[in-house]
């Protein structure tokens, strides 16, 4: 077939209902809003939280234990509502922790796993799913509804949180980010995507609320470990140790100012 | 890392430690900010092109961060001072580039993360906080709107060193400013500021043509 | 409109689309089931592929057809698309994305009882249009919508 | 056998709306992957939805469907506590299918 007629037809095909678009300068932001109201029903993030609850519930690693037993700090067994109080300090560890390095303290002392195992590859990618991750989701998914409320009443608590503000504002690396230098404040973007302000309670609740999340962009299901170490890659910085303390004191941070918040997670996201 | 950078390296530590703490609240928050330091730099680890010794701050960034970007008058001067006497200007005199290559670049926001391979140019990472050409709409606006640069401010020579500087260095003329420093850090070669230069001055441009 | 009727002479005139040309040189079979027909349609890489494996030769625009899509996609890898049909008998939806590789991104059937109405998701390589093609009554009509796709930066 | 749907039905009005969230990668075959090899195409070709024996949707998938995806459909009839199943078949024939009540 005759190439220009090829190119005619499909001209004549899109002409009649074809416009440019011309965006005014406030629209933008309404149009996203938009596509994420369009996209955020239907979220797979579902398909994680269905898996973490069999690993949860079955017998698992060398010991061959489930992790029901697993203190989340709301007690024994009790995943209800735990997250949405998490980093906290536990007394059997004497350290803060947040929800990955609670799990690792779980499936290595209940189920025997190696922790080098699982801090080894602890993000999922093409065609791997780290058990650690569908647990988050499941544990996660069982806060939803509930309201934030992270405590410093605990003085390692309270350190933590300050060590995690410090950490916020740690200008580095050959671009001289911190995380301050986009997310503290209001109504910023890059490229389309909104930036939270993170000393604005209402921002940090917006965003602390909706992660752990499936991404889109991904096709994948994304922890909160995955959203810093990929906020820290982004600043340019080295890469951060899988749960280590750095971690939690960022996380506790951004947990504590999203206090008072309702947890909504797993979020769905671009 | 490069070497320039080395030289610059003043450890964070040393800062948190020079305030002499009056009161007990001043003393723990120098702990905490020295305990900080302690743990950001065993927390961290080499990956790719990305190594730990990036997390050792210079005396801008260490300055910047002990005063949550609003260091005092005489320190920032003094530093500002010293960031512009460090900016090398293009040897033959020449400030633009080719506009059409800074284009790419602006749209490009890759470079010096550790998924970037070594040996790949960076990118300028432009609209991920500048408006710039009117077509492009996914633009930040972390820094100011550049659009009509050129336009607006004319395109004088004048004008082209300021944007070569401002692109080089921004922190020779605002201490604790949000933008990375493209030359100074070694981000981007001589050539692409002058393009990016182009990209923003030429009467062709996008950014002055629309 | 040159080209409208220049199409059609094409078609009229005896010119063999994709189809029929494969038909000639016995790539289909006489008889063979419709489903050969579809799986060609989703290899087209181009729109005028993609009508010809479909047996179309012009739809007809239709406002009868409401076509939901966001006008910026935030990703192009999940871009809603809804596709509402008033048109009287209608017996088939297809979603094609105009600059997309394979441009056919999905076609469903609606038996009797069943709303002419459907809800999915696709990806998109660009900024594109998206068009709603409605088969009714045996005639094909269509509707098309720009979807941009944009560039993302961090965060989220 | 592929991985389990997640599917909500519910009636109003005399009308049964069906959400239908499948698990599938839908590779299109031109993807390459990190050691910059082509990722074979791999992709739900056909669904089909069914109540009370009945045929209520027939749809065919191609590449640009994406990855886990998304169906909503409605019909009329239905009643809470009926059945609803849904199946898909894949490019390298795999199958899957699941059911749910309507509600």
């Amino acid at each position: 077939m005759n190439i220009s007629i090829l190119k005619n037809a499909i001209l004549v095909f899109a002409m009649a209902s074809y416009c440019s678009i011309a965006f005014a300068e406030g629209s933008v932001p309404k149009e996203i809003a938009a596509y994420r109201e369009m996209i955020s029903d239907g979220n797979p993030a579902e398909f994680d939280e269905m898996r973490g609850e069999e690993l949860w519930k079955k017998p698992g690693g060398p010991n061959k234990v489930s992790m029901e037993k697993c203190d989340l700090g709301k007690g024994t067994g009790v995943v209800k509502g735990a997250y949405a109080e998490l980093p906290r300090y536990f007394p059997d560890t004497q350290r803060v922790q947040d929800l990955e390095s609670r799990l690792i303290t779980c499936m290595t002392t209940l189920q025997g796993t190696l922790e080098s195992d699982i801090t080894a590859k602890p993000f999922g990618g093409d065609n791997y799913k780290p058990e650690i991750e569908s647990l988050v989701a499941y544990v996660v998914g069982q806060s939803k509804g509930v309201k934030m409320n992270v405590s410093l009443k605990h003085p390692k608590e309270k350190e933590a949180y300050e060590i995690g503000k410090r950490v916020f504002t740690y200008r580095a690396g050959p671009y001289d980010f911190a995380c301050s230098t986009c997310h503290s404040q209001d109504n910023l973007r890059i490229r389309m995507q909104n930036l939270q302000n993170f000393s604005n309670a209402k921002d940090a609740q917006d965003s602390y609320t909706t992660w752990p999340a499936y991404r889109v962009s991904q096709g994948l299901f994304r922890s909160f470990q995955w959203r810093l170490n990929d906020c820290l890659r982004q600043q340019r910085f080295p890469e951060p140790k899988y749960a280590s303390e750095v971690t939690i004191a960022l996380t506790m941070y951004m947990a504590k100012n999203a206090n008072d918040g309702v947890y909504a997670g797993p979020g769905l996201k671009r | 890392m490069n070497a320039k950078w080395a030289v610059e390296i003043v450890l964070a530590i040393n800062l948190a430690f020079l305030a002499v703490p009056a009161e007990a609240a001043d003393k723990v928050d120098a702990e905490l900010d020295a305990k900080t330091v302690a743990i950001i730099k065993r927390d961290f680890r080499d990956k790719g092109i990305a190594k730990v010794e990036r997390l050792n701050q210079d005396e801008v960034q260490a300055l910047c961060t002990k005063f949550l970007d609003k260091p005092p008058r005489k320190d920032r001067e003094r530093l500002e001072a010293e960031q512009a006497q460090a900016i090398k200007w293009p040897a033959d005199g020449k400030y633009m580039g080719d506009w059409k290559a800074g284009e790419r670049l602006a749209q490009n926001g890759s470079g010096m993360t550790w998924s970037d391979k070594p040996d790949a140019p960076a990118g300028g990472n432009c609209y991920n906080c500048h408006q710039l050409a009117a077509k492009e709409i996914a633009y930040g606006t972390l820094g100011p709107s550049l659009l009509h640069f050129g336009k607006i401010r004319g395109n004088t020579e004048a004008t082209q060193r300021y944007a070569y500087g401002q692109i080089y260095n921004a922190k020779a003329n605002n201490l604790c400013a949000n933008m990375p420093r493209f030359g100074h850090m070694s981000i981007l070669t001589e050539a692409q500021i002058k393009d990016l230069v182009a990209f923003l001055m030429d009467p062709e441009s996008p950014v002055n043509k629309d | 409109m040159i080209n409208l009727e220049r199409r059609k002479a094409l078609k009229a005139g005896g010119g063999l689309g994709l189809l029929g040309l494969f038909a000639a040189i016995g790539l289909i079979r006489p008889g063979m089931a419709a489903v050969e027909t579809k799986l060609f349609a989703f290899d087209a890489k181009s729109m005028n592929e993609a009508l010809d494996a479909l047996g179309v030769i012009i739809p007809q625009s239709s406002e009868a057809i409401h076509l939901t899509v966001p006008e910026i996609a935030e990703n192009g890898a999940v871009v809603p698309v809804t596709v509402l049909s008033s048109l009287a008998n209608t017996e088939q939806i297809h979603i094609l994305v105009e600059k997309n590789p394979n441009v056919l991104a999905a076609n469903f059937t609606f038996p009797e009882g069943t709303e002419s109405f459907v809800t999915t998701r696709v990806k998109m390589k660009e900024t594109s249009m998206v068009i709603a093609l409605v088969k009714a009554d045996g005639k094909f009509y269509r509707i098309a919508k720009e979807v941009k796709v944009t560039a993302g930066g961090c965060g989220g | 056998m592929g991985n389990p749907m997640k599917i909500r039905a519910s009636v109003k009005d005399g009308v049964t709306e069906v959400k239908v969230l499948m698990q599938h990668e839908m590779e299109t075959g031109l993807r390459k992957d990190a050691d910059g090899k082509l990722v074979p195409a791999w992709h739900i070709t056909e669904v089909k939805a069914q109540h009370n024996g009945k045929t209520v949707l027939e749809g065919q998938f191609g590449t640009a469907v994406s990855k886990n995806p998304y169906l909503v459909f409605r019909f009329k009839g239905g009643a809470p506590g009926e059945k609803i199943s849904v199946n898909w078949v894949d490019n390298k024939g795999d199958t899957r299918s699941d059911e749910a009540e309507i509600s």
